[in-house]
Formats: C-alpha cells, structure tokens, sequence
C-alpha cells in the first residue's frame, strides 16, 4: 500500500481583486503551486454575490510544508486582512510526492 | 416610452423584492466585452472622418476637466462630508472619471430626439477614464507615504485595465479600418447594439438594487454628494462643451460624462492603489445613486441645462 | 423542412452516442433570458394596440384551464398510476403549468404556415405559469400539514421566479414603450429569436437525452401519461379557445400550452414546496416525453384537431 | 511564528435549489459566514451535469466553532438529508484569528 | 449531539481533459459519488488560466474509506502522474452517514 | 483595412503588455459553437443545391490530403527535428487536422475581394479534421504498443468531439433544412458571422500571446517548422484544388485548410490518445506561430502561389 506524506494546505478566500497578487506573493514565498475556483459568500464584509467584477470572490489553495505554509499566513495576515475581504484557513493532508511542495529556494 | 430606462427599472424592482432573476457573470461579462468594443468602434471609424491632429485642444482640455472635478470633490468630500482622506479621494477618483453605459443611455437619448452630436465623443469618454483615476490616487497618497504606491503596478492597472484596452482597441481598430472595413461588422456590432444595452441595464438595476442596503450605513451626506456633485460636474461639462464649440449633442454627451461616476474601471484600480478606502462607499455613491440619478433625471435636466445655455 | 425539431434532434443524438458537445451553463441560462424577455416584450408590444380591459374575461378562463388541469391529472397520476401523493401531486403541477419553448415553437409553426393569431397571446403564457403550480403544491398539502408550507416563500418563488419576472417584465415594457419605444430593440430581441430558440433546442436535446435513462425506472405508465395527458388538455385548450372567440392560430397556441409541461419554474418551486417528490419523475415526464412530444408530433396533431373543430 | 487556533470547516455539497436556505440556515445557527462554488458529481441521485437548472449542485464550506458545527450537523440532517441530493463533512482546520468564528449570538 | 464517523477525502486536481476518465475510474475503483468543480491555478507544468479548453482544470473531490482511498491515490499515481498536470492528496475528515462512504463492492 | 487580423492583434498585443483583458471561458465555448455551427449550416445549405453524389471523388482525394500531410511531416519532425516520436507524431496530426477560424478568416478574405468560390467547401473541412488526426494517433503507437490503444474511446473522442458534432450536424441541419428552412435563421447565424469572428479572434490573440512564452523553450526547428510546414502544405492544397477542379477561391480555401493546424479538436484528441506528448509543443506551433502566420501573411501568400498556378 502507498503511503502519503504530510503536507500543509493553505487556503484563502478573498475579493478576486487580489487574486493576481496573492498569486505572485505565494509562488515567492516558496511554494511550487496554487488553485484557484471562483466562489461567492458572506463574512464580516456583507455578501459577495459574484454578481459583476468588484462583487467576485476567489478560493485559492496551496498545499505546501510547514515552512512555506507559516510564510504564507504571516504574510497575508500582515498585507491583507486589515483591508481586504478575506480569510485563511490551514489544515494537514497527505501528498504522494512531497518534494514537489517543499520550499523553493 | 424609450425603453432602456424601464429594463434597469425591472432589474431594480426585481432585486428589492427579492427574486431570484441573475445575470449570470459571464453573460455580465460578455455584455461589457461587447458594449466596451462597439463604443470604441464607431468612436473609431467616426475619428477616420475627421483630422484628428485638429482634436488635439479638445482633448487637452477634456482630459484637464477629468482631473479637475476630483480636486473639488476631495475637499467637499474630506472637509464637509468628514470622510477621511482614503475614503474622500477614492470617491473623488471615482467622480473624477466616467462611466461607459451612462454615456451609451444619453447618446441613445440623443439619437431617439435627432439631435446631432459629434460622432467622435468616444474619444472623449476614451480620455475621461483615467485622469480622474490618478488624480485621487494622487489624493489618497498626498503626505508622505507616496514611496509606497506602486506606481508601475499602477499605471498598469489604469491603462491596461480591460475597459481601456476594449475602448481604446476599438478606438484604435475604428480609425486603421475606417468605415469600409467596419460595413461587415454593423449587424453584429451596431444594429444590437441598443438591445445589448437594455439586457446590460436590467443587470445595473439588480446590481444597483443588491447594494442598495448600504445606503443604510453609508449616511446622508453621501447621498446628498451623489445628487449635487453630478449636476455640479455636468454644468462644468456644458461650459467646456460650449467653449471648445461642440453642437448642443455633444456638449450633453460631455456634461454627461463629466456627471457620470465609474462604477468598472475607478473600483478596481482603488481597490488596488487606495485598499485603506471602503469599496462600499464608492460604489454605493456611483452606482446606487448616481447612476440611477443620470440615466432617469440627469440627462434630461442637462439637456434643459444646455438648452438654455446654447439659448434655443 | 423547418430547422427547430432538427437541432433538438442534433442535441438528443449527440448526447445519446454520448459526445463531449456541451452547452455552457451560463450560456444556457443567457439563452433562456433572451427567450424570456423576448417574448414578453413581444406580447407587451401587441398589448399596447389592444383594449386591455376587455382581454379580462378571456384571462379568467384561461387562468381557471391552468388550475383544472392538474385537478384531473392528480387522480389519474395517484389513483391509476399509484403515484404516492407527494408525487401525483407534483406532476399535475408540472402539467398545469407550461413551456416557454414550446410555446416559442408553436407560434414559428404559425409563422412558418403564415397563420395569424392574436399577437397578445404571451399573456396567457404568464397567466398560465402560476395557477397550475399553485394547485399541484396544494393538492400535495391536503390533509392537514398544510401549516407546514412555507406560503410566504412559497408565493415568492412563484411570483419572483425568473421565469415570471422575465416574461411578466418583459410585458409589461413592451406595453409601456409600445411598438415605437420597441423599434431600435427588433434587430437584438426579434430578428434574432429564431436562431436563439434553435441554439436552445440544441441545448434541450442534450438535456432530454441526458435525462432519458432515468426512463427505465419510472415505469410504463408515467410514459403512457406524458404523451395521453397532453392530448387530453390540447383538446380542453382547443375547445375553450373555441369558446372565448380566438381565431384558429390563437387556439393552437392555446392548446399547445395547455398540452405543455413546464421544466423551468415549475421543478424549481415543487424542489422547495414538495421536496418529498422525486423530481426525477418530473422531469422524465416533462422534459424527456412530452416536450419532445409536443413539438415532433404534438404541434402538428394539435393542428389537426382545431382543423375539424373549425371545420375547415 | 504566528500560531493557528483550531476552528472546524463543514463542507455541504447538495442541489443549488437550496443554496438560499442553506445559507439563511447556517448564518441562523451562529456562523459568521459561508463560501460557495458551483460544482457538479454524482451521488446516490445519479449524476447531475449543472447542464440546466435543476441539475446544478452547489459546495458551501462554513468555517466555524465546535459549537456551531454541530447545530449545523444536525439541522441539514434533520431537513434536507431525506429529500435532497445532499452530503455533509467535517474537519479540523487551523484559523488565525479565531473570534471571527465564534459561535455569534 | 450528533457524531461523526472518520473518513477519508481524496482531492484530484488535473487538466480537464481527463475528467471523464478520472470519474469512471473513482466509480469503478468503489466510491459511491465525486464532486467536480472547475478550477485554473499554477504548478510544474506551468500556469493553467482556463482560457480555453486545453487549458482548462478541475479539481475533483471523493469521499470514500482508507481502501478505497488508497485504491485511487495508488491508480492515479500509476496511471496519470506521469503524463499529465495532477496533483492529488488526502485527509481526514468526518462524516454523518459512515455506510454511503464505504467501499462498493 | 480589414478588421479581422486587427482583433487578433489587440488580443495578442494586451496580453503581451499583461492587461488584465480576459475573454470569460464560456463565451469562449459561445462563441466557438458559434462559430462550428455557422459555418456548417452554411456549407449544408449549399449542398442542397448540389448534385451530392458528384462530389465523392473530390471529397475522397481531400481525405487523402488529410492523410498524407502528417506522413511528410512526421519524419521531418522525428528525424530532422530529433523530437521522439511521440511528440513527432502529435504535432504530424495537429498538422494533418484544420482549423476552423482559419478557414473562416480565409472565406472572409475572399468575400471581401469578391471572389468566387465553390459554397460547399465546409464540406471538405468537416472531412479534413479527422484524418490527419488518426494517421497522427497511428503514428505514434507504431511499433507493437497497439493494443494498448483503447480504439473505441478514441473513435469515439475523434468522430464525437464537439466540432466534428457541430461542423456535421449542422452540415446536415443545413442540407435538410435548405435555403428556405434556414432563411428565418440568417440574421442569426450569417448576418453575425464576422461579428463573432471578430471577437473570436480577440480571444485568439489573447490565447497565443498567453503561450508565447512556450516558444523560449521550444526550439528554433520547431518555429521553423510551423512556418515552412504550411507553405509546403498549402502548396500540396493548391495542387490538388488545381487537379481536382476547384475555382481559384475554392483552391486558396483547400489550400489554406491544408495549411492550418488544428487546435481543438487536435489537442483534445492527442492528450487522450498519446498523452507521452508534451501539449506545449503542439500548441506552441499550430496556435502561437502558425495560426498567426496563415491569417497574416499565409493566406495573401497562397492567393499569390495560386495565382501563379491559375495563370492569371
Ligand atoms: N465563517 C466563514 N466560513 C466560510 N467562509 C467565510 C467565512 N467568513 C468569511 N468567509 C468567506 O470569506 C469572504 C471574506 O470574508 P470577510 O472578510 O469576513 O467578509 C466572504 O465573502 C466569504 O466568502
Ligand atoms: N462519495 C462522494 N464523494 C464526493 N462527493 C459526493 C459523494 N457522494 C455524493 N457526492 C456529491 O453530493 C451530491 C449529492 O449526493 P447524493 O445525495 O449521494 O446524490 C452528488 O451530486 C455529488 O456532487
Ligand atoms: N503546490 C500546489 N498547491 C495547490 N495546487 C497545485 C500545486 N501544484 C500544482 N497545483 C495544481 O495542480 C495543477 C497541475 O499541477 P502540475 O502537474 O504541478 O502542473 C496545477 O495547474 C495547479 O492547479
Ligand atoms: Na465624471
Ligand atoms: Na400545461
Ligand atoms: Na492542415
């Protein structure tokens, strides 16, 4: 049987705005990859109909290791919550081939 | 009855009583892509008739009331209404340039009276775009910290936002083609186009509708601004109008525009360039009042305004 | 050959030798707005040259035919098909409701044959949509849960769905512009109609094919019901079309929506009101017979019959 | 490095006919908030394409406290698991700040 | 208070292309259901904007037992990684109705 | 000027300068069902008016070119290339296979001159696209692996994929329906054409600049390839238009279909069949250089090959 590997997956939900430059800010932090869905909702910000462009939310994942994944939160938390519709969310899942998510050098 | 205000007047009615009507995005923004490309189309194949090197005052001085009208909105906003000074300049910004479906409705409401009007004003509304735009950013970074726009990002954000590169590529396209090459592409970019307007404006009124809550919070002021600021801007508009020797047509067009708040291209470039400014405010003040305001009231009271200035 | 039944044919084909082709979501939802509001802007249009009042005692009766087609398909469906309630129930709502596209189909038919009919017709369509939903969510709270239903919601959902907003707004802006306000929107909302239903048609092939395995477990008599049902009430809609003075054009289009099953509004609200009905039943009914039915065979056979009650 | 405080996420994939009501449940049951993706599958109801309207499904992910998790839990599986195509999960996530998924009041 | 049952949730992101493909396999290999959605994002194979088709992602989730888990983490590693933009991984998470999940025989 | 290549080239030049211009991904379906539709009722209809049966020679030997192009191709890309054989053989059908917008952007270029052409050509586009695609798919599993080809998906992925439905169904729609049965549906389908052409080829634009990076590492052969691969192919098409009768537009429309690579239904078909191969190289060649290079420069280049020929 094969075996996974812990991992850390990060993700983001947050005005599509932004989408662009949480995107590059990731990739520099050290992670080797992203995903990114189109969603709608509500938070602390009111509902976010998805109804036309400034209403659009994204859900970006990143499965990366802890190092990556700590960088990530501190650096959101630090350029974005203050001002954006946003949250973040870390969990542990299991990865088949770990070197394709540990830090980027 | 001219038909386009009654759609945005569905869309309206229809989201505040709740129903479930959605124009789903894609369609929201396919309709754009397609209202964006035509107004720069004929604007362009107008240009090809003209000697465009004879605009070059006009532009000037259209551009330089682009960025005049944020400089009077910011102190209005900032001194009297108390916003602080991200929210006042973003707003401003807003005011400062234009938006495209407003002047789509008053050119209908032009060409269902007759009225002539200098084809080539989608260069104008090409030129109002952005210099507004900066100007409150301009605003919002005054004090200091103006290391800390990035202005490259910027600049990117304003002149390659996807309005601009649709009006000013269909400007662009309009002129090199010029009307002959365009004649294949009139059934599909001018003959729908006003049904594509009335589909976009059912769209507005839910929209407008759907962040009408707001205006709960958002204080009187505000909605005062939204009124006064539009007459105020388009009185400025029929002056300049008058003064560069537009016909009666094109002056409205221009007092239109300058009355007119973005609720596109000046959203997402704050959102960016001024994150501390409340997106609500803005697109509140532009979109559940202002907008609504023009397409309903505005025009036809420049157009009176105008009437009495040209003395007819 | 009229091109209509050829791409539902082109659809149902494709999706049974199971092809990638697919239609959008979001594209199938921009279509049916277009149909939607076209047709309602249409009837609007024609209702502005009529003496609305005195379409009121016609409205009435067709209203009643809405609500009386469900009364005598919930026995049928509950009694002989041994449908529990829930479900009996829901389908009979199905059935005393209509479909917008086979309407649409019904009234190319005419033009294509140059047939008139009365041109206000699209109002019985939006008189027709509600009654029959309504009596299908009451017969299936007879018997004491009736406090359970959600009527605030419920009514919502019926009124405010996008299929009565669309037509019922739509209607109401063509008989508010009237034909002038109407004229710049012919290019957008009727040259175009015709190829819009067939793009639509396509979409509805896919769709039916797509649902028709669920055919093998709804049994014989649900598929012996879809096609003896709409006959029945084609031929109720014919003798009161008769009855209320319309020409033999008017009748067919009545009989076709009394014939037709809706699949828009009516599974949307019955999913809320009667979540104890399996919509697959519904649907199999509705979309994968009788719709297929109607505008193949139904139409035509319709014809038919008002033919000899015209004896012409 | 900053720290993540554990916060559950319920994950809901069921028909789009009851996204409203869902939500209207959730924000009821003391949630702060809720994201939702258009999404498409196959279940014990067979397959639905979101080819057309009925067919759609929705996924509602609800970040929140123990508390509300439960209450959540519960009342989808007492109002729409017999009727709906429907599934619900849970599991445990890492939040930064979590007062903003307290169970509100 | 309602409990949940362990379970496991696999996550496949890949080129749409083989979305078919992977949902039989996911069937045949004895989970119940799956949930697709459409997604764009970034990895080794470069930047997937979903543009147009071939550039076109989805992100496909399953609920199912370690078995069957394993059985699909172990069929997409031999069958898809190689050739194709994938990435998959695996968590734990709780569910109300344990016998909907469990392995189809 | 003509606008086509004008909205390539905004599409490519914006998204070279990074604007954040996006074409939503269902439109892009919308337009490209459009598009396959269109041009296939058109080429139906014209059919009708033809004697079929006299057309098989001619269709049989097109088929043959579909064929024979990825066999030339294959060992130059193997051999003179060094690309290994799997990735030889996907790039020899994407070559093999046609693109449908070059096609159209070629039938607009001889409209816009006026110039004849035989109006069942469509025809032979639905027969080139799948030909060079199996020979390419064949190519690559050479060598004793063939079993391990799953045929029936791949027939199925070849003869079911969305384009061949729509280019076939709606050849047949259009063969079936005739003239008469289609009029009701040209402000639709043909009246638009060039509309949605035009925008399609924005998308277009934006696409290629989007894998223009791809051709950093691609290889210098390769761009050479996709640009002598095509004259050499046109040059092949023109013949056989010569040989087999064909008006000088018939033979620059068989020339530039030869010369086109596919990237729809090519691509789609490829990843399934020989997923050993790298997309990025096929779609770096047939969408970022060739596309390009036939609506540019090829097609006024084959007109001049075939003018030649012609004599004239
Ligand atoms: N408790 C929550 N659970 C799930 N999603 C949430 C939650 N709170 C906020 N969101 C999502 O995050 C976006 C921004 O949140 P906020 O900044 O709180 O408005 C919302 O529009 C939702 O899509
Ligand atoms: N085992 C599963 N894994 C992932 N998603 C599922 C699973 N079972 C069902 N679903 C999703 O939940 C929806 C409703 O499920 P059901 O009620 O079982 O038909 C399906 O259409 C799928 O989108
Ligand atoms: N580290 C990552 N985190 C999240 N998603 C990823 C990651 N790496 C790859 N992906 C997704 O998986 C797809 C294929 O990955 P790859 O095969 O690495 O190109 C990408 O297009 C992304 O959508
Ligand atoms: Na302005
Ligand atoms: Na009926
Ligand atoms: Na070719």
């Amino acid at each position: 049987m094969r075996e996974t590997h812990p991992c850390k997956l990060v993700v983001m939900i947050a005005e599509a705005a932004i989408e662009d430059s949480l995107a590059r800010d990731v990739m520099r932090l050290g992670a080797h990859g992203y995903t990114v869905a189109d969603v709608r909702g509500q938070g602390s910000h009111g509902v976010r109909r998805a109804l036309w462009g400034a209403d659009r939310s994204i859900r970006m994942e990143v499965l990366c290791d802890e190092l990556t994944s700590n960088a990530i939160v501190d650096h959101v938390e630090k350029h974005y919550f203050d001002h954006y519709a946003m949250i973040a969310y870390v969990s542990d899942v299991g990865v088949l081939r770990p070197g394709k998510f540990q830090h980027k050098d | 009855m001219d038909a386009i205000p009654l759609f945005f007047l569905l869309g309206f009615v229809a989201r505040l009583a709740r129903s479930d009507l959605k124009i789903p995005g894609q369609l929201y923004e396919a309709l754009s892509i397609y209202l964006l490309l035509a107004i720069g189309l004929k604007g362009g194949m107008e240009l090809a008739r003209q000697d465009a090197l004879a605009l070059i005052p006009q532009a000037l001085s259209v551009m330089a009331l682009g960025a005049i009208i944020p400089l009077i909105a910011f102190p209005v906003l900032h001194k009297l209404g108390k916003l602080d000074r991200f929210n006042a300049a973003a707003i401003a910004g807003h005011y400062g340039s234009v938006s495209v479906v407003t002047y789509a409705v008053a050119a209908d409401y032009l060409i269902a009276r007759s009225t002539e009007f200098e084809a080539y004003l989608p260069l104008f509304l090409v030129l109002l775009e952005m210099p507004g735009i900066a100007v409150g950013i301009l605003l919002a970074r005054m004090g200091g910290d103006f290391r800390s726009v990035r202005w490259g990002a910027l600049g990117h954000e304003i002149f390659l936002g996807k309005s601009m590169v649709l009006l000013g590529g269909g400007l662009l396209i309009g002129w090199v083609a010029g009307p002959t090459g365009l004649a294949p592409l009139e059934p599909f970019f001018f003959d729908l186009f006003k049904g594509v307007l009335c589909l976009f404006l059912l769209e507005m009124g839910l929209v407008a509708a759907s962040q009408a809550p707001a205006l709960r919070t958002s204080g009187v002021f505000l909605a005062v601004f939204a009124i006064v600021m539009p007459i105020f801007s388009a009185t400025l508009g029929s002056v300049l109008g008058m003064m560069i020797g537009l016909s009666a047509g094109g002056t409205l067009l221009l007092a239109t525009l300058a009355a007119s708040a973005s609720y596109i291209a000046a959203p997402a470039a704050m959102r960016i360039a001024v994150p501390e400014a409340n997106p609500g405010l803005s697109i509140t003040a532009a979109l559940v009042i202002t907008f609504p305001f023009n397409i309903l009231i505005g025009i036809p009271l420049y157009d009176r305004i105008i009437g009495l200035l040209f003395g007819s």
